[in-house]
C-alpha cells in the first residue's frame, strides 16, 4: 500500500485574470480519512491559499460537496482509499459558476428554494391552543424521505437539464416542494402547482434520474417530479374540463 | 443575497442557526414593518443545529409536569441554573414546540397521530420530541424554510462578522467581510442579536462542527459584554476520536462494551457496577456521562488506555451484539462508523473517547436576552441566561433555542422601537476595522494558523479537560496568554479579496483564543466542583461560596476580570443531585 | 387554470406517457413477430386471411390507431427534448415542437386514413 | 452582484463553465439515458411498421405478400434486430421507472415500488403471451 496519494485540485483565481489550472498536492493516503480531510491537510500543512467550504463532517449540513474524479460528491464521505492509487481530480460542483477554487456560486440554488415556497400554506391556521395537527406515521412517511434533503447541490450537478437550462427549477428544489405537498398539514398544493407547471419547472425535467443516483440522503427527486408531472397532467385535464362544462 | 443601499437595519441578527432564524421570525411576528437582518457566516441550513440528534424536550403529554421539567432541570445543572429563567423557559416551551408543528416540522408521531416524545438521560418523564435522529437538522429546515416567507427578514449569507459597533453606550450593528468579494462593510442596526452557536472548536476532540469557534462570544467580549460561567463544558463520553463524531448511548444501552487496552470492562473499577451479561440500568456504561468521562481520564493515567494517531482512546465493543440487532436497533451508529470513519462496528471495535460536546456558559444575558450592553441581545449556545447552568441536560439546549431565540427577537423589538439613528463615531469605528483588517490580509506574519490551533486545543485539554486543577489551569492560562500575543503574528500567505478563508480562519482563531481565556480563567478562579466543572484539588460542591455565576470581563492585554453574579433560586432550594438508586 | 396558459406540456406530457406505457407492453413481442420471427421462419406467420380478420375487425382497427398515434406521440415528445438537451438547439424550440408534434399529428391522419 | 463583470476590487469574476454539445458522452449513464431517449425513433418506426401492414392488408392479399418478402430481406431483418433491442430496452427502462410516478394504496398499507415493477413486468409477460399465442395459432 503507498503511504501517499495525488490530490489534482482545480484552482481558480479570479484576481489573476487566468483560467483554471489543476494543481497537485501530495497527501497521506490514511485508511480513515476522507477527500475533506486530505483537503484540510493542504490547507493546514502546504497551502494555505486553497479555498473551500466545509463544517460538520459528518454528511448533515451539506456544505463540502464537490466533484471528486468527476462525480458530484460528499468530500466528508469519501475516503480516499476508495481512490487509491490516485490521482484524485477535485473540482468543484458542476453547472454552477465557480468564485474561487472549489467555492461555487450558490444564490441561485437558494432563490430557487424560496421559488418553491417551501413553508407549510393554509387557509386557516389553527390556533396553537388547539394543539398540534395530527399526523400518522403512515401520513408522516409519505412525505419523509423528501424532507431529509441537506441542500448540498449534488443533484444539480448530476443534473444536465441545470447544466444547459440554469433557468430550470432543479431537483432538490423541486423535491422540496412535493415534500410540502405530500404533507396533510399543508394546502399549498394548488398555489405551488401553478408557480411550478412552467416550462421551466416540471416540464423541464427529462427524468435523466442522475439527481436522485448522487444524492446523499436518499431524497429521490427524480420520482418526486415524476409525481408531480403525474398530479400536473391530472390537474391540466381537470381544469379542461371544468371549464369546458362552465 | 441582501443588496440594500445603505445597510441599516431595525433588527440584525449575527448568526442563521436555530435560534437565529427563531428570533428573526419572532421579530417579524411581533412587527412586521420592522427591517431584519439575518447576517451569517455560512448559509443558514449549514449551521451547527443541523447536527442535533436526539430531540428537544417540552411538556406535552397529560402525565407529565411544568414543575418536573424544571426541577429535572434546574438539579441537573447542579443548582447553578437562575430559576425564574427555567420557569420561563419550561413554560413557553410547549407553545414553541407546537409552534415549530405548526410551521411543519416532521416530529415522528404515534399511531393516533399526536406527537410522540422518548426518555432521554436526566429527564424523569418521557419529554422528548423527535424527529427521528435528525431533530435538529429537521428543526434547523424548518425554521429556514419558513423565514423564507417573511419578505422583510433580508439575508447576508456568507458574511463574515469581524466587530460590533458600540457608540453612545449601546450597540449599533456589525463590521462584516462579504466572503465572495472581500468587502469590508457596516451593517448597522438599532438592535443586535447575536446567536452564533458555541466554541467547542477550542478543544482537539469535540462533536462540533468547523464552524463553532465562539464567534459572538468573543465579539461580545471584546465589546466589554462578560462571558458568564465559561467554567461549565460538557463531554460525551463515547465519540470517535479523530472526527468527534457522537456515538450515542444507545449503543451502550443496547449492550456495548467498554474495554480498555487490555480488553478489561475498566468501569467496574470506579464504583460504576459490576459486569453483568445484560445492560443494567444506571450500572456500569449505562452510569452517567460525567461519571464515565471521568473514568477515562482515571484509566489514561494508569496508562491502561490505548494510543492512537490522535491521542488516547478506549474500545467499545458492540460485535457481539450481531449484525442483524447492530443492523436493526443502531443503524445510525454503524452507517456514521462505516461511511466517515471506514470502521465497521460489526466486525471491528469502535475507538472512543470523551468529547466536548456543549458549552454551558456564553453570553451574559437576563430572562429576556438582553446583555448588559444596551441594543446587544444574545440567545441559543452563544448565550448563557441561564438555564443549563453547571450541566446541561440533553434535550434541553434545541427547545432553549426556540424559546429564547423569540424571547431575543421580542426584546429586540422593543428596544429598536425606543432608539433613533446611528451614532457619531461609528463611521470612524468602521474605517479603523477596514484598515485593521486590510492590515491583516496583507500578510507579514511568521506564526502558522494551523500550529496555533493546535497548540490551544492541547493546551486546553491537557489544563482545563474534564478534570482541573490549579496547577494545569495556571499552566494553560499562561500558555494562552502567549498565544494570545502570537496570534497577533500569525501568517497570511492568502491576499486575495475573493473567499480568503485563512484570513477568516485565523480571525476565528482569535475568536477562539478569547473563548479559552475566558475558560481557564473561570476555572480557576471557581475553586469546587459542581456538574461538569471538576476540580481534583476543590472535589466538593460549595454552595456557601460559589453558588454564583462567573462573570469574566475583558481587560486589554491580560487575564480578565473576574466578577460574580447572584444565582436565582425561587423554588427549588439546593439538594443533592440523585439519579434512582444508588448501585452497591 | 393559469397553468394552462403557462405550458402546453401536461397535454403532451399526457400523450407521451400514455404511448410510453402502450407501446412498452405491446410493441416487443409484435416487432418481434412481424419483424423478427416470421421472416426468418422461426415461426410460420398467419395468413393473410386470419391476419385481416383480426385486424380489419372494428375494435382493432380502434386499437390500432390508439397505438400507432401514441407510438408517434411517445417518439415526438422525446425526440424534441432529445434535440433541445442532446444537441443543445433550445433556442429553436418552437420551430423542433412544430416538427416533432406536427410530424405525430400527420402521421396520425395518415394512419388514420390508411386504416378506414 | 454582477457575474459577467471582469475582475475588480469586490467584483471578482465568475468561472463559467459551457456545457459541451457532445455531453453526454463523457458518463456512461448519460450515454445511457441519451440511448433510452432515442428508442423512441425505433418506437415511431414501429408505427411506421404498422400503418405499412395495414395499407397491405387494405390493398389485398398481394400488397400482404410483397410487404411479408419485403419484410425477409436481410438488411430489414438486421434493422428489426436493432429496433428490437431498442424497443426492450425501452420497455424495461419503462417499467423500471414506472413506481417513481405511481403509489398505490391499499388501505393503510402503502404498495412497495418493486411490486409495482414486478406487476409491470407480469402484465408484459401476460400480454405478450397473448400476442403470441394469437399470431401462432392464427
Amino acid at each position: 500500500m503507498p503511504t501517499n496519494i495525488t490530490l489534482e485540485v482545480l484552482r481558480y483565481m479570479p484576481e489573476d485574470g487566468g483560467a483554471p489550472v489543476f494543481q497537485e498536492y501530495e497527501v497521506p493516503l490514511r485508511s480513515d480519512w476522507v477527500v475533506l480531510d486530505a483537503l484540510n491537510h493542504v490547507k493546514d500543512h502546504i497551502d494555505g491559499t486553497l479555498s473551500y467550504r466545509w463544517s460538520c463532517r459528518m454528511g448533515v449540513c451539506g456544505s463540502c460537496g464537490m466533484m471528486v474524479n468527476g462525480e458530484p460528491t460528499l468530500t466528508c464521505a469519501a475516503f480516499l482509499e476508495s481512490f487509491a492509487p490516485g490521482p484524485i481530480r477535485v473540482e468543484p460542483l458542476a453547472h454552477f459558476p465557480v468564485i474561487r477554487d472549489l467555492v461555487v456560486e450558490g444564490s441561485d440554488f437558494m432563490t430557487k428554494l424560496k421559488d418553491v415556497k417551501p413553508w407549510v400554506i393554509r387557509k386557516e391556521e389553527k390556533p396553537l391552543s388547539e394543539g398540534e395537527y395530527r399526523q400518522t406515521p403512515e401520513e408522516l412517511a409519505d412525505f419523509k424521505q423528501y424532507s431529509m434533503c441537506i441542500n448540498c447541490m449534488l443533484c444539480y450537478s448530476a443534473c444536465p437539464v441545470y447544466g444547459l437550462e440554469p433557468g430550470f427549477t432543479g431537483p432538490a428544489a423541486l423535491a422540496l416542494a412535493q415534500r410540502y405537498n405530500l404533507d396533510n398539514r399543508d394546502q399549498g398544493n394548488e398555489e405551488r402547482m401553478e408557480l411550478l407547471s412552467n416550462d421551466e419547472g416540471i416540464w423541464s425535467c427529462t427524468m435523466v434520474g442522475e439527481c436522485s443516483e448522487v444524492c446523499p440522503k436518499g431524497v429521490d427527486p427524480a420520482g418526486a417530479i415524476q409525481r408531480y408531472k403525474l398530479a400536473g397532467a391530472a390537474d391540466w385535464w381537470k381544469s379542461l374540463i371544468t371549464r369546458k362544462s362552465k | 443575497m441582501a443588496q440594500a443601499e445603505s445597510l441599516e437595519y431595525d433588527v440584525l441578527i449575527v448568526g442563521g442557526g436555530g435560534a437565529g432564524l427563531r428570533a428573526a421570525i419572532a421579530v417579524y411576528e411581533t412587527d412586521p414593518k420592522m427591517r431584519i437582518a439575518v447576517v451569517s457566516k455560512v448559509y443558514p441550513m449549514r449551521s451547527h443545529t443541523v447536527s442535533a440528534e436526539g430531540g428537544a424536550a417540552a411538556v406535552i403529554k397529560p402525565d407529565d409536569s411544568l414543575d418536573d421539567h424544571a426541577y429535572d432541570t434546574i438539579s441537573g445543572a447542579d443548582w447553578m441554573c437562575d430559576q425564574d429563567a427555567v420557569e420561563a423557559f419550561v413554560n413557553e416551551a410547549p407553545e414553541e414546540m407546537l409552534q415549530l408543528e405548526h410551521w411543519g416540522c416532521p416530529w415522528s408521531r404515534e399511531e393516533d397521530g399526536s406527537v410522540a416524545v422518548r426518555s432521554f438521560g436526566g429527564m424523569k418523564i418521557k419529554r422528548t420530541w423527535f424527529a427521528s435522529d435528525k431533530t435538529g437538522f429537521h428543526m434547523l429546515h424548518t425554521l429556514f424554510q419558513t423565514s423564507l416567507q417573511y419578505d422583510p427578514i433580508e439575508r447576508y449569507d456568507e458574511w463574515f462578522v469581524t466587530k460590533l459597533l458600540v457608540d453612545d453606550g449601546r450597540c449599533q450593528g456589525v463590521v462584516a467581510i462579504e466572503m465572495a468579494t472581500g468587502r469590508v462593510e457596516p451593517i448597522l442596526a438599532k438592535s443586535v442579536i447575536i446567536s452564533t452557536g458555541g466554541c467547542g472548536k477550542i478543544f482537539p476532540f469535540t462533536t462540533n462542527a468547523n464552524i463553532k469557534n465562539g464567534d459572538g462570544m468573543s465579539l461580545a467580549y471584546r465589546a466589554g459584554v462578560p462571558l458568564k460561567d465559561m467554567e461549565f463544558i460538557q463531554y460525551h463520553p463515547t465519540g470517535l476520536p479523530f472526527t468527534g463524531i457522537l456515538i450515542t448511548e444507545a449503543s451502550r444501552s443496547e449492550g456495548g462494551h467498554l474495554l480498555n487496552k487490555d480488553g478489561y470492562r475498566y468501569l467496574q473499577d470506579y464504583d460504576l457496577g459490576t459486569p453483568e451479561a445484560e445492560p443494567v440500568l444506571r450500572s456500569m456504561e449505562l452510569g452517567p456521562r460525567d461519571r464515565l468521562s471521568q473514568a477515562f481520564i482515571k484509566e489514561q493515567e494508569k496508562g491502561r488506555t490505548l494510543v492512537g494517531e490522535y491521542g488516547h482512546y478506549v474500545h467499545l465493543d458492540i460485535r457481539h451484539l450481531g449484525e442483524k440487532v447492530i443492523n436493526s436497533r443502531l443503524p445510525f451508529v454503524r452507517e456514521l462508523c462505516v461511511k466517515y470513519e471506514n470502521i465497521d462496528p460489526v466486525k471491528e471495535m469502535i475507538p472512543v473517547r470523551p468529547v466536548i460536546h456543549y458549552v454551558m456558559g456564553g453570553i451574559h444575558t437576563d430572562i429576556d436576552a438582553a446583555t448588559p450592553l444596551p441594543g446587544l441581545f444574545s440567545a441559543g449556545e452563544a448565550a448563557c441566561v441561564s438555564i443549563n447552568g453547571a450541566n446541561r441536560l440533553g434535550s434541553n439546549s434545541l427547545t432553549e433555542l426556540l424559546v429564547f431565540g423569540a424571547r431575543a427577537g421580542k426584546s429586540a423589538v422593543a428596544f429598536a422601537r425606543e432608539q433613533g439613528g446611528a451614532g457619531a463615531s461609528v463611521s470612524a469605528q468602521v474605517r479603523d476595522e477596514q484598515e485593521r483588517l486590510s492590515r491583516l490580509r496583507s500578510g507579514g506574519g511568521s506564526e502558522s494558523i494551523a500550529g496555533l490551533r493546535k497548540e490551544m486545543q492541547d493546551t486546553m485539554e491537557e489544563g482545563a479537560g474534564i478534570y482541573r486543577t490549579e496547577a494545569s489551569l495556571a499552566s494553560s492560562a499562561e500558555k494562552i496568554q502567549q498565544l494570545q500575543e502570537r496570534v497577533a503574528k500569525v501568517a497570511i500567505s492568502d491576499s486575495s479579496l475573493t473567499f480568503n478563508t485563512e484570513l477568516t480562519a485565523a480571525i476565528e482563531l482569535s475568536y477562539m483564543l478569547d473563548g479559552a481565556e475566558a475558560i481557564i480563567h473561570s476555572a480557576i478562579n471557581r475553586t469546587e466542583s459542581r456538574g461538569s466543572h471538576q476540580r481534583t484539588d476543590h472535589p466538593d460542591r460549595d454552595d456557601e461560596n460559589f453558588l454564583k455565576h462567573s462573570l469574566a470581563y475583558r481587560e486589554q492585554g491580560g487575564p480578565p476580570r473576574m466578577e460574580y453574579h447572584p444565582v436565582v433560586i425561587t423554588r427549588w432550594p439546593p439538594g443533592e443531585r440523585v439519579y434512582g438508586q444508588k448501585k452497591g | 387554470m393559469s397553468a394552462m396558459k403557462k405550458s402546453n406540456d401536461p397535454f403532451w406530457w399526457t400523450l407521451f406517457g400514455a404511448g410510453g406505457a402502450m407501446t412498452a407492453m405491446l410493441v416487443p413481442m409484435l416487432l418481434f413477430l412481424i419483424g423478427v420471427a416470421t421472416p426468418l421462419g422461426w415461426i410460420e406467420g398467419p395468413s393473410y386471411a386470419s391476419v385481416s380478420q383480426v385486424m380489419l375487425h372494428p375494435l382493432t382497427k380502434i386499437a390500432a390507431f390508439f397505438l400507432i398515434s401514441l407510438s408517434l406521440f411517445h417518439w415526438a415528445h422525446r425526440f424534441r427534448f432529445t434535440l433541445y438537451d442532446g444537441l443543445q438547439l433550445k433556442h429553436l424550440f418552437q420551430l423542433i415542437a412544430v416538427i416533432c408534434y406536427g410530424g405525430a399529428v400527420a402521421g396520425s391522419l395518415v394512419a388514420a386514413y390508411v386504416i378506414w | 452582484m454582477d457575474s459577467s463583470s471582469e475582475y475588480s476590487l469586490h467584483h471578482p469574476k465568475w468561472h463559467r463553465h459551457r456545457t459541451p454539445i457532445f455531453w453526454w458522452v463523457k458518463r456512461w449513464v448519460y450515454i445511457c439515458f441519451i440511448g433510452r431517449e432515442m428508442t423512441s425513433v425505433a418506437v415511431a418506426y414501429c408505427a411506421v411498421l404498422l400503418t405499412m401492414v395495414y395499407r397491405a392488408l387494405q390493398s389485398g392479399p398481394e400488397a400482404y405478400a410483397a410487404l411479408m418478402s419485403l419484410l425477409s430481406h436481410p438488411a430489414i431483418i438486421v434493422l428489426h434486430v436493432f429496433a428490437l433491442l431498442a424497443v426492450l430496452y425501452h420497455s424495461i427502462t419503462w417499467f423500471n421507472l414506472s413506481p417513481k410516478a405511481m403509489v398505490f394504496r391499499l388501505g393503510r398499507w402503502r404498495v412497495p415500488d418493486l411490486m409495482i415493477s414486478g406487476g409491470n413486468y407480469a402484465a408484459w409477460l401476460l400480454i405478450s403471451g397473448v400476442i403470441a399465442w394469437a399470431y401462432a395459432t392464427g
